[in-house]
């Protein structure tokens, strides 16, 4: 099987391709890659919070362009839709509801940035030089168009039938825990009556309102 | 197209969320970084689904699922986000102890100055 | 396709864009006051004021463009494009009339349009945060959660068509359309075109600018042309809009003409609908946030799922 | 039967009809209003009659009216009298940024000095210029219309019914004295 599959992939031999002559697509691919790591690397370390989510539009968007560029162009169309169109503005929601201020906020990173910092860069390491050694050769014809609509809809509908239901199942048990989460449980104080305010306490007692959130930790 | 290409911007994209998850306090911005991981997940995906010209497009199913995934994980992270928001009025993850043992949140909380220090200096 | 044909379409669907937004605000300035019994703008080129909007133009590129001092400049700024291009975008995408009359075919052309439209959301949330203001903020957080909630039914709407015609490019939509598709599809295009009307903040869904309550929502602090700009996406969202509707469930360019006069029936069909969003701002009082949510989620949302299984139940039954 | 979304349909088919309906808008400026009778444009001053009993500056609510005068004292036409003095009117002013048009100016002079005049366009870009001196005031007379004929069936004006009376009375006592002269 996999073997097969191997052999139905694209050329493994080394020196068919030159990594200094770059197709168009190639050099499109990289530039968009080079926006796109920037974008990231800003939404990452910015201090400004609801910058960091448009950084991250913008890297998501450009994900979106890699995608059509590598031939997937539902899953692109799916990208701008499910990540711009609702994923990054639940999170500028978010950003906004928890009281982002404009400017910068200055708990935004914690105290470990350079333990994070060295982490990454070793992921980053050991990730690239493993990629590079492994798929140096390794060649995409980018033809026959295998994402499109038609395409991606079948092998969905055909092979992937059962992922694609239990999936809905997923989606479906978040929203309703999303649903129970965000309720907030009704414990108005009863109304007074207004037989009963005129027999009890002064008016003035009554005047400080019955918390009914809990204090603040400090 | 070389494999290298999309296999390299994915790897650096995923050390770029692993950086953001681990170096961010605030929840949201915790988040994001997590879907950055996911996004270099799905370009990894889909680029090997066109390097292998697989027949099922296991690759383009398997990344719209991711997508799906990520959205009802934004969606209740975020409300789980605003529901500690507002009960404790911070969304600052270093803050959120209430579980951890009392001695060790001081350990953590000495720890943490210490670390702040050296990189104040 | 050569450059040349990419060119003149991209400026096509561009002179589409900066002059059909401009007659949809001329109509709804006459229709309206006609509703209301007045006359509306009379004066600005002589005849009957048609020239009001452009002489509008021409007062916002003067105005003094403010930016308040608090305020995030960059993001301030930049808001009124990313809520304006994506409509110029989508109108890229809509097919005008049959052969390749359309700006340009997308495989996924219904998918495409839909994702797009949904990115403007952003550059009202950018504007709303940006301005430092609260009844901005007000007004970006309501225009948000209104577009998330009605962004469901539209897409559940369209799937349906889509699902009828078994394609999702728009083109290949059109091309699938029968006349008895409308009495078929009647409740997908009521829901489509009442979630358009709330995704562009239109009267009776527009809490979002509410002006009695929070001044101009999102808008509150902008002046000049990038107020001009955030008028001008209202506008062409409800071109988009109206233009969806049309070829979606309308039937686009088929009608009694003939083929070659298609693009007539499309813009037709358009320009009808856009009267009716028009008509509906005019006659109905703006909706409370609350029945807005609950109209999206306890009346919408289960109309598309019913249309959605009658068009799966009809598919099945016909093949 | 109450079908539901009826209401929502009469709604929309009131504004269509109001569409398809003649509008009432008057187009102003090129089209001049018909003003009713007795409409409140600016207050005219017919200098003549004015005596500066002050009335109208006194009973102003906003004290807008301004006047100065002098006496002048007129030699006795007849050596045996007393030489009279009288009020000369220097200066009557009506600050018509500050008038709010209640009339009672009009309402209080005794002399019928004062009257409304229907026209209303004298809009200023200074402030300044909206009193108006007694030469302009004057000129607003030019611009007052006859007064309105009364109603039908309206009671005849006072004036009118004491000289009818009175002219009555004299053809009745002429025709008596001609019947009685006719009997002697």
């Amino acid at each position: 099987m996999i073997t097969s599959l191997l052999a139905s992939a694209g050329p493994l031999t080394p020196a068919a391709r030159s990594f200094l002559s770059p197709t168009g697509v190639e050099i499109v691919f990289l530039l968009v890659g080079i926006a796109v790591l920037g974008s990231a690397v800003i939404a990452v370390t910015t201090k400004q919070l609801v910058h960091a989510a448009l950084w991250l539009v913008v890297a998501l968007g450009g994900l979106a362009v890699e995608f059509l560029l590598l031939t997937a162009e539902f899953v692109a169309w799916v990208q701008v839709l499910i990540y711009l169109g609702s994923v990054v503005v639940l999170v500028l929601f978010g950003l906004m509801l928890t009281k982002a201020p404009i400017g910068r906020s200055p708990d935004a990173d914690s105290g470990n940035r350079w333990v994070a910092l060295a982490v990454a860069l070793a992921a980053a390491g050991t990730l690239v030089t493993l990629v590079v050694d492994a798929f140096r050769t390794s060649w995409i014809d980018l033809g026959g168009g295998g994402g499109s609509a038609a395409m991606t809809g079948q092998s969905l509908f055909r092979h992937w039938v059962l992922p694609f239901e239990a999936l809905s199942v997923l989606l479906l048990a978040a929203l309703v825990g999303a649903i129970v989460l965000s309720r907030t449980k009704d414990e108005r104080p009863p109304k007074p009556r207004p037989g009963k305010l005129r027999t009890g306490k002064p008016v003035g007692l009554s005047s400080v309102p019955a918390s009914t959130t809990p204090p603040q930790e400090s | 197209m070389h494999l290298v290409y999309p296999a390299v911007l994915a790897a650096l994209l995923f050390s770029i969320g692993v950086y953001g998850v681990l170096a961010r306090r605030n929840t949201v911005l915790v988040l994001m970084s997590v879907e950055l991981m996911l996004n270099a997940v799905n370009l990894n995906l889909v680029a090997f689904d066109a390097w292998l010209r697989d027949a099922l497009h296991a690759g383009q199913a398997l990344t719209l699922f991711t997508i799906t995934v990520a959205a009802a994980e934004i969606g209740l992270g975020l409300a789980i986000v605003l529901l500690v928001f507002r009960t404790r009025g911070t969304a600052d993850i270093d803050r959120l102890t209430a579980l951890g043992d009392p001695s060790e949140d001081a350990e953590d909380a000495e720890a943490d100055t210490v670390l702040k220090g050296q990189a104040v200096a | 396709m050569n450059l040349l044909d990419t060119l003149l379409r991209c400026v096509g669907a561009l002179v589409a864009f900066l002059t059909l937004p401009l007659v949809i605000g001329q109509t709804e300035h006459k229709v309206m006051a006609h509703m209301q019994g007045r006359l509306g703008p009379m004066y600005a080129g002589g005849f009957h004021g048609w020239a009001q909007l452009v002489a509008d133009g021409v007062k916002f590129v003067q105005k003094e463009e403010i930016v308040p001092a608090d305020a995030d400049r960059r993001i301030f700024r930049l808001a009124p494009a990313v809520s304006l291009l994506p409509y110029l975008i989508v109108l890229l995408a809509i097919p005008i009339g049959p052969n390749g009359f359309v700006g340009q075919a997308l495989d996924a052309g219904l998918f495409f349009v839909l994702a797009v439209m949904g990115v403007g959301v952003i550059g009202k949330l950018m504007a709303g945060w940006a301005s430092a203001n609260k009844f901005s903020l007000l007004g970006g957080l309501r225009t948000a959660a209104q577009l998330m909630s009605y962004e469901l039914p539209m897409v559940l709407a369209a799937a349906s068509v889509a699902m009828a015609a078994g394609t999702v490019s728009l083109t290949g939509i059109v091309a699938a359309f029968h006349w008895w598709w409308i009495p078929w599809q009647a409740v997908g295009a009521f829901v489509f075109f009442t979630a358009g009307l709330a995704e562009l903040q239109r009267p009776p869904f527009d809490m979002p600018i509410a002006d009695s309550e929070i001044i101009f929502g999102a808008y509150t602090e902008y002046s000049g042309l990038r107020f001009a700009f955030f008028l001008l996406s209202e506008y062409a969202g409800i071109l988009v809009v109206s233009a969806l509707t049309a070829v979606l469930f309308l039937g686009g360019w088929h009608g009694p003409l003939p083929d070659s006069l298609g693009w007539l029936w499309t813009l037709l069909k358009t320009f009808a609908l856009a009267f009716v969003v028009i008509w509906l701002r005019v006659t109905y009082p703006r909706l409370r946030e609350d029945q807005l949510m609950r109209f999206a989620w306890t009346g919408l949302v289960p109309l598309a799922l019913a249309q959605l299984a009658l068009t799966g139940i009809v598919k099945v039954a016909i093949s | 039967m109450n079908i539901p979304g009826s209401g929502l349909a009469k709604g929309l088919a009131v504004t269509l009809r109001t569409m398809t309906k003649k509008t009432v808008t008057a187009q102003y400026p090129d089209v001049q209003p018909e003003l009713p009778p007795r409409s409140r444009g600016v207050i005219a001053l017919l200098e003549e009659n004015c005596t500066v009993c002050m009335l109208c500056a006194r009973e102003c609510p906003d004290w807008c009216i301004y006047i100065d005068s002098h006496k002048e004292t007129l030699p006795a036409a007849d050596p045996n009298a007393r030489a009279r003095t009288r009020n000369v009117l220097d200066r009557f002013a009506i600050d018509f940024s500050l008038c709010m048009y209640c009339g009672i100016c009009i309402e209080v002079c005794p002399f019928d000095a004062l009257f409304w005049s229907p026209e209303f366009e004298y809009a200023e870009t200074d402030i300044l210029e909206l009193t108006h001196e007694r030469d302009k005031l004057r000129e607003w007379m030019w611009t007052v219309p006859a007064p309105p004929a009364l109603d039908p069936a309206a009671e005849e004006p006072k004036e009118i019914a004491m000289a009818r009376k009175a002219a009555d009375k004299l053809a009745t006592a002429a025709a008596a004295a001609a019947a009685a002269g006719g009997d002697a």
